[in-house]
């Protein structure tokens, strides 16, 4: 694929290594992403008020009064089935899930996101090493690269929501249950990624950095292990940052059809079946808010392992 | 074409751009298939020497590892070619001191200006202790003051160990300072217009440019070059 | 003690009281098993859940059942628990819908996933075209919920008398906002919530006996759930592990269910099912089975087993 | 178990010889080999070991559904492809484009909206899905939307970095000439973040087919791909469910392989394109 | 710091490596501002000078954008400007007739050799006839001959067209062949060393680097670069 290295969330955050650096940097950041925040609070509150008055109007057309601006401003903003929550409604059932409820209780959702990280990072394990191996042997063997790259492009377009019941069916039939099947769903989905960035990655040493190993005859494997390993980490860890995410979204995607009984997609789902949009949202955040983690941690790692290379300059 | 190069000589390569130089050099590495001819290199076919790790080659670009500080750059060869800890350290050493870039082990190569980097790319070639050197412009992108200090130190070096050392330029007064044999190149087809013998001694003092014998091999080189031009740029 | 799977249709709720009910209150430990119970979900299809060997028995309506016995799945009926339908077709009654026969040209919410078949068999026996135009319904795939009849995307959508119905109430709606089509007052209602193994199974050496002592003891299990209904829908909120259910909703849903079960032994009635037969078998020109599946696709063996332990 | 390997085998020890081979044709019949061995394999694995046609149908018989059912999957794929993602993608794409310039022209934008774009971005759509169904409806418009917001931000964060692409020397260039924002944009910038922009759009090819179907999980007609795959589930008709998964796969490949021409065509002068006309081993 | 440029001057600024020439000249352009002291350019700041397109820039590195063809590249001034399509055809013909690219326009840049690409770049800042030129090192890749054509040929448009150039250069022959007057600058902290007002003749063939004048010259700025080197790299 093409040199540009993959986009990742995240991708544009700077590489700086240097602590006081990065305090700046935050605190710089901190004023237009507050700014932002801001805004976004304010629309949220105005598509609340406007998404939810349809409801306000007909409940007062149904009991025959006529609704004023006031009557619609309460009526909006704390209903219990919103089509919109408003923001401090979801802030409060984040606070009572979140640290009102023992964590190991079935009504915390940082049991329920746990679950979900347990199956995450399981499954962006799989994935990382099935990426890794299969781009080695890409790039080793032309006879893979000519075959498996356009059916692992295919591979990607397959609705996965559509097969994780069958996956999760078929292993079922084998005798594998609980947390792998979730894993592997979320392998599926942050495998590819991984596969990309680290052909291009492994592609990358130039014709220069090759010949001198050749001039030294080196082995495939000394390459592999002294040149293009060390010279794919960026790429390698671009694309964690999106395997992280899609894994993520495998897990939750893995979770419907098991019973759908944990985890946050249990939660997204069982907000959905019962139109509390509240919890769905209430889930929703706290799955971003996971993600924005992992790729966080990512980023931290890498920045100390490119640090460490000499790579983050 | 056919050349004879004897050991312990040091040959030049000069000619317009795009006339084969660097090519010519990598066939002498084993890096590409001659399209006609044979080379062999002490008796051995290029790909048999490279796989016996006979010679040295510095590229035109320092092509330092990035991840790498300089000091396990140039035990880089050491490692593939299973040298001992210890001995990997000693080596790396010496010929750090060598390029005088001595205490500099620790940094990396993008903490260095391009002439250092290119001085221990030079030291990553010496490390293994080839006998033959091949040299590709190593100094092309250094400006005069920093190339006349390297040239010193490269006459040196060959002096003291007696190394056979293969040197591509496009600079006439480097190519004329430094050789025993200078082989012009024309361009299209790659060929060897000129073969000149130095006269100069082996010693040589960096003044010895301004000396009439300099000049006259300087002249005679751009003559050669320029004959073989046409108007080819 | 014996292993035994149960695949439940849907999620963990009151629904499928009478099962964690005879599980908590160890009627399944005094008859020698050890259940293990699967809560189901939206992406979840039971049958080929029991296809795939990931579960012993299943609970499905009959509809589905007996279309997975066309595609050659050998579904068989081993116990009714239920003997009355719950489905009905929820209508709001300022979309001016009194009767069937204002069904054309409306918007309907049915859903899919194997459980269209009763809506479909319902609308060719009303001779109504389910794919749209001036003398034919809209059909909506509806999704996990109630809003698309809050938010007037639907003039009607499928509920349940003990679930979907009430989270409409909930929403704040009341019953004169509303107008009802039961299944089982238009006399199309099929059979729900049976339960089923396939012929392997039940071809098993020993097997009989082990799916009689489970059908007797999840029996037991329902009538206690019958008589004890806020102490039921406690149980089953203990199984929830989404931690999402409320009591108050799962209580009112086990008084509903609890309508549907009593006076069924668990034995299946004949008539019953030659009903849902020929309810499905009338579809019109796409009907849902296309063939009558005899009378192999249920037993009487397991109940009477039951009956004796 | 002996045939199923002799088969991949002989298929690998063909295409090992093939690949060595250059030129166009291998280049399209490697791939070709490599699937049409999966295909075989799934079908004689399916046979021998008796896998029960509810779980996996083979392919022979999802060949033949696709052949009866055509009909079906030209409506499903005209409601889903047509309609739900490639109006979602036209829509997102250019609607990340245009903010991405917008972000450019501020750098307060720049450093406010990417952090909580990228947050934004991480919201799962099985979440997301659902809320959209809800506000746009249940035919295809809410599809579009989903897709929209699948789409929006990796194109969005890839436009903006190489909007950034243009080196200093470049820039430099252009201000020597004293040439304006606008000027700089159309002559300079956009032109070196094609090769980023076109990476962006070639990931939200694939976003923009699952986005579109998996939506349809969440309420739709009674007519495209998800809606199907996920009623034929229920009625174990796994030969329909895997008719629409071919026509999905074949469908997204061709979609990227056609942002991948237009690639091509506009990015010729980059190195990573370049480097596919002259031909070098890895 | 302070250095006066007259009208129709030829100056070239050598130095070694780091030492602020392409910084001094970034300053000139309004492309950087200085860190202390003012700088004008006929009576203009420079970032007015820039705003009025008062000069050509050539960059070190070619710099031709990939994606559009040598023809193409050399009317990218032109379009800014905002001349009319003849006139930008008209010229870019010109220019590169100037500098023998003729039959090129087509062609896009990667397909040409380094010398032709630097050439171009040269048209490209040519194309729009400004006064002054600001040349960084423009034939500082290429090869000994190609250079020495390429010098004739810019002091040639330099005395039919009397344009003013300040040109930037690690070569001694070369700054000492062109220029009228040499700046020699010394590293941290930049500062001009030496100013040479060259003896030279206007009109000078290629032969005039092996007469006496031009070797005294070079050895002055040799000197006054050593001087200033201390033991710096
Ligand atoms: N005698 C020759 N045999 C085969 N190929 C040749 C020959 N001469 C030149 N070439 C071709 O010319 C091209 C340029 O050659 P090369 O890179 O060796 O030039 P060079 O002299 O090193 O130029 P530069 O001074 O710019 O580094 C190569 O692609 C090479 O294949
Ligand atoms: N007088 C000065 N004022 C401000 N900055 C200076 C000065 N001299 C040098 N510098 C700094 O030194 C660094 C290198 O300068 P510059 O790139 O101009 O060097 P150069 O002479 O062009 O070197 P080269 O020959 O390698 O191109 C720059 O980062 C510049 O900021
Ligand atoms: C996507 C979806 N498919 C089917 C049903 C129907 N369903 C399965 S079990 C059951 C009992 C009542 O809750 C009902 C109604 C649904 N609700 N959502
Ligand atoms: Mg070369
Ligand atoms: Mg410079």
């Amino acid at each position: 694929m093409s040199d540009p290295p993959l986009a990742a969330p995240g991708a544009g955050t700077g590489r700086s290594g240097r602590v006081g650096l990065l305090v700046w940097r935050i605190s710089g950041a901190a004023g237009p992403v507050l700014a932002v925040i801001l805004a976004l609070l304010a629309i949220w509150y105005a598509a609340t008020v406007w998404l939810n008055a349809q409801w306000v109007l007909d409940q007062a057309a149904r009991a025959d009064r006529m609704a004023g601006f006031g009557d619609i401003l309460r009526g909006t903003l704390n209903q219990e089935r919103p089509v919109l929550p408003a923001p401090h409604q979801v802030a409060a059932e984040l606070w009572n899930t979140v640290a009102l409820q023992p964590v190991t209780s079935r009504r915390s959702l940082v049991w329920h996101a746990w679950v979900t990280l347990s199956a995450t990072l399981t499954g962006f394990g799989i994935g990382t090493v099935l990426g890794i191996a299969l781009a080695i042997g890409i790039v080793h063997n032309r006879a893979m690269d000519m075959s498996v790259m356009p059916w692992a492009i295919a591979s990607q377009t397959i609705p996965i929501l559509a097969i994780a019941p069958m996956i999760i069916v078929v292993l079922n039939s084998v005798g594998v249950q609980g947390l792998l099947p979730k894993a592997i769903i979320s392998a599926y989905l942050s495998f590819f990624p991984v596969v990309v960035g680290m052909v291009t990655g492994l592609r990358s040493p130039d014709a220069a950095q090759l010949d001198l190993m050749r001039t030294y005859s080196a082995s495939r494997a000394q390459t592999l292990w002294k040149l293009r390993f060390p010279a794919s980490l960026p790429y390698l860890f671009a694309s964690l940052k999106v395997g992280v995410a899609a894994s993520l979204v495998g897990a939750i995607v893995g979770e419907l059809p098991t019973g759908a009984v944990r985890g946050l997609g249990a939660r997204l789902l069982s907000g959905s079946y019962y139109g509390q949009t509240v919890q769905i949202w209430a889930a929703l955040l706290m799955a971003a808010f996971c993600a924005a983690l992992l790729v966080g941690l990512i980023g931290l790692i890498q920045r100390l392992t490119l640090g460490r290379m000499g790579l983050a300059r | 074409m056919s050349l004879d190069i004897r050991a312990g000589d040091f040959v030049s390569f000069i000619g317009p751009s795009g006339c084969g130089k660097t090519t010519f050099l990598r066939v002498i590495a084993g890096l590409e298939e001659a399209t006609g001819g044979s080379v062999s290199v002490n008796g051995m076919t290029p790909d048999e020497a490279r796989r016996a790790r006979a010679y040295g080659y510095v590229f035109q670009a320092a092509g330092l590892y990035p991840w790498r500080t300089i000091g396990r750059n140039v035990k880089l060869p050491l490692e593939i070619m299973g040298f001992d800890r210890a001995e990997q350290d000693r080596r790396m050493r010496d010929v750090l001191r060598l390029v005088e870039l001595e205490g500099f082990e620790r940094k990396y190569p993008w903490q260095l200006s391009g002439g250092m980097q290119q001085r221990a790319s030079i030291a990553r070639a010496l490390a293994f202790d080839a006998a033959l050197l091949l040299m590709d412009e190593p100094f092309g992108a250094l400006d005069e003051i920093v190339r006349d200090r390297l040239n010193e130190q490269l006459l040196d070096l060959w002096a003291r160990t007696g190394k056979t050392i293969c040197f591509v330029t496009h600079s006439i007064p480097e190519a004329v300072y430094l050789s025993t044999r200078i082989v012009v190149m024309s361009p299209r087809p790659g060929r060897i217009a000129d073969v000149i013998d130095s006269p100069l001694p082996r010693e040589r003092p960096l003044d010895i440019r301004d000396s009439a014998a300099f000049i006259e091999v300087a002249h005679r080189v751009r003559e050669g070059l320029r004959a073989g031009m046409g108007d080819d740029v | 003690q014996d292993d035994l799977t149960l695949q439940l249709k849907w999620v963990t709720q009151a629904q499928f009281a009478g099962y964690y009910v005879a599980k908590d209150k160890g009627f399944y430990d005094e008859v020698g098993l050890d259940v293990t119970i699967r809560p189901g979900g939206p992406d979840i299809a039971p049958t080929q859940v029991l296809a795939g060997g990931g579960a012993d028995v299943v609970v499905e309506w009959m509809p589905a059942a007996l279309a997975a016995r066309e595609k050659g799945l050998p579904l068989v009926n081993i116990a009714q628990p239920f003997n009355a339908s719950g489905m009905m077709l929820t209508c709001l009654k300022e979309s001016g819908v009194e009767s069937p026969e204002d069904f054309p040209g409306r918007t309907l919410g049915v859903w899919f996933f194997g459980n269209e078949y009763p809506f479909l068999s319902w609308m060719s026996q009303l001779g109504i075209p389910t794919e749209g135009g001036a003398d034919g319904v809209e059909v909506l795939k509806q999704g996990f919920n109630v809003d698309p009849l809050l938010q007037k995307q639907a003039d009607c959508i499928s509920t349940m008398t003990y679930n979907e119905y009430w989270q409409v109430i909930d929403a704040g709606l009341t019953e004169d906002d509303l107008v009802t089509f039961r299944y089982e007052d238009q006399g199309v209602a099929t059979l729900e919530d049976g339960l089923y193994v396939t012929e392997e199974t039940l071809a098993e050496p020993g097997m009989k006996d082990v799916l009689a002592r489970f059908v007797a003891a999840s029996m037991k299990g329902w009538k206690y759930a019958e008589e004890n209904p806020d102490e039921a829908a406690e149980i089953v909120l203990e199984n929830d592990e989404t931690g999402a259910q409320t009591e108050k909703h799962q209580k009112r849903m086990m008084r509903e269910v609890s309508k549907l079960t009593a006076g069924s032994d668990g034995t299946l009635d004949p008539a019953a099912y030659r009903r849902t037969v020929e309810s499905l078998l009338s579809g019109g020109s796409d009907p849902v089975i296309t063939a009558d599946p005899g009378d192999g696709a249920w037993t009487h063996e397991i109940t009477d087993m039951a009956a004796d332990l | 178990m002996g045939v199923v390997l002799a088969v991949w085998l002989g298929a690998w020890w063909a295409n090992a010889r093939l690949s060595a081979a250059r030129g166009r044709v291998p280049r399209l019949l490697v791939p070709a080999i490599f699937g049409l061995t999966l295909l075989v394999l799934w079908e004689l694995t399916v046979r021998l070991f008796g896998v029960p046609g509810v779980i996996l149908p083979p392919p022979s018989a999802i060949g033949a559904r696709i052949a009866d059912s055509a009909d079906i999957l030209w409506t499903d794929f005209v409601q889903t492809f047509v309609k739900g993602a490639l109006s979602g993608y036209v829509i997102g794409c250019g609607a990340a484009l245009l903010t991405a310039v917008a972000i450019d022209r501020s750098a307060f934008l720049k450093r406010g909206l990417l952090p909580v774009g990228n947050f934004i971005a991480a919201l799962p759509i099985v979440g997301t899905a659902p809320i959209l169904v809800m506000w746009f409806g249940f035919d295809w418009q809410s599809k579009a939307a989903v897709v929209v917001v699948m789409v929006f931000f990796p194109v969005l964060v890839n436009t903006v970095a190489g909007l950034a692409a243009a080196d200093a020397m470049q820039r430099d260039l252009m201000r020597t000439y004293g040439a304006s924002w606008g000027q700089a944009l159309i002559k300079l910038r956009l032109p070196a973040a094609m090769p980023f922009i076109f990476n962006g759009l070639k990931i939200a090819t694939t976003l923009a087919l699952i986005g579109a179907i998996v939506a349809e999980f969440f309420g739709s007609p009674t007519r495209g791909m998800g809606f199907r795959i996920s009623t034929a589930v229920g009625q174990l008709a796994l030969d329909l469910v895997w008719a629409e998964i071919a026509v999905a796969a074949v469908a997204g490949s061709v979609f990227y392989g056609a942002v991948a021409a237009v690639e091509r065509g506009v990015t010729f002068w980059h190195p990573s394109q370049r480097k596919r006309n002259g031909s070098r081993g890895g």
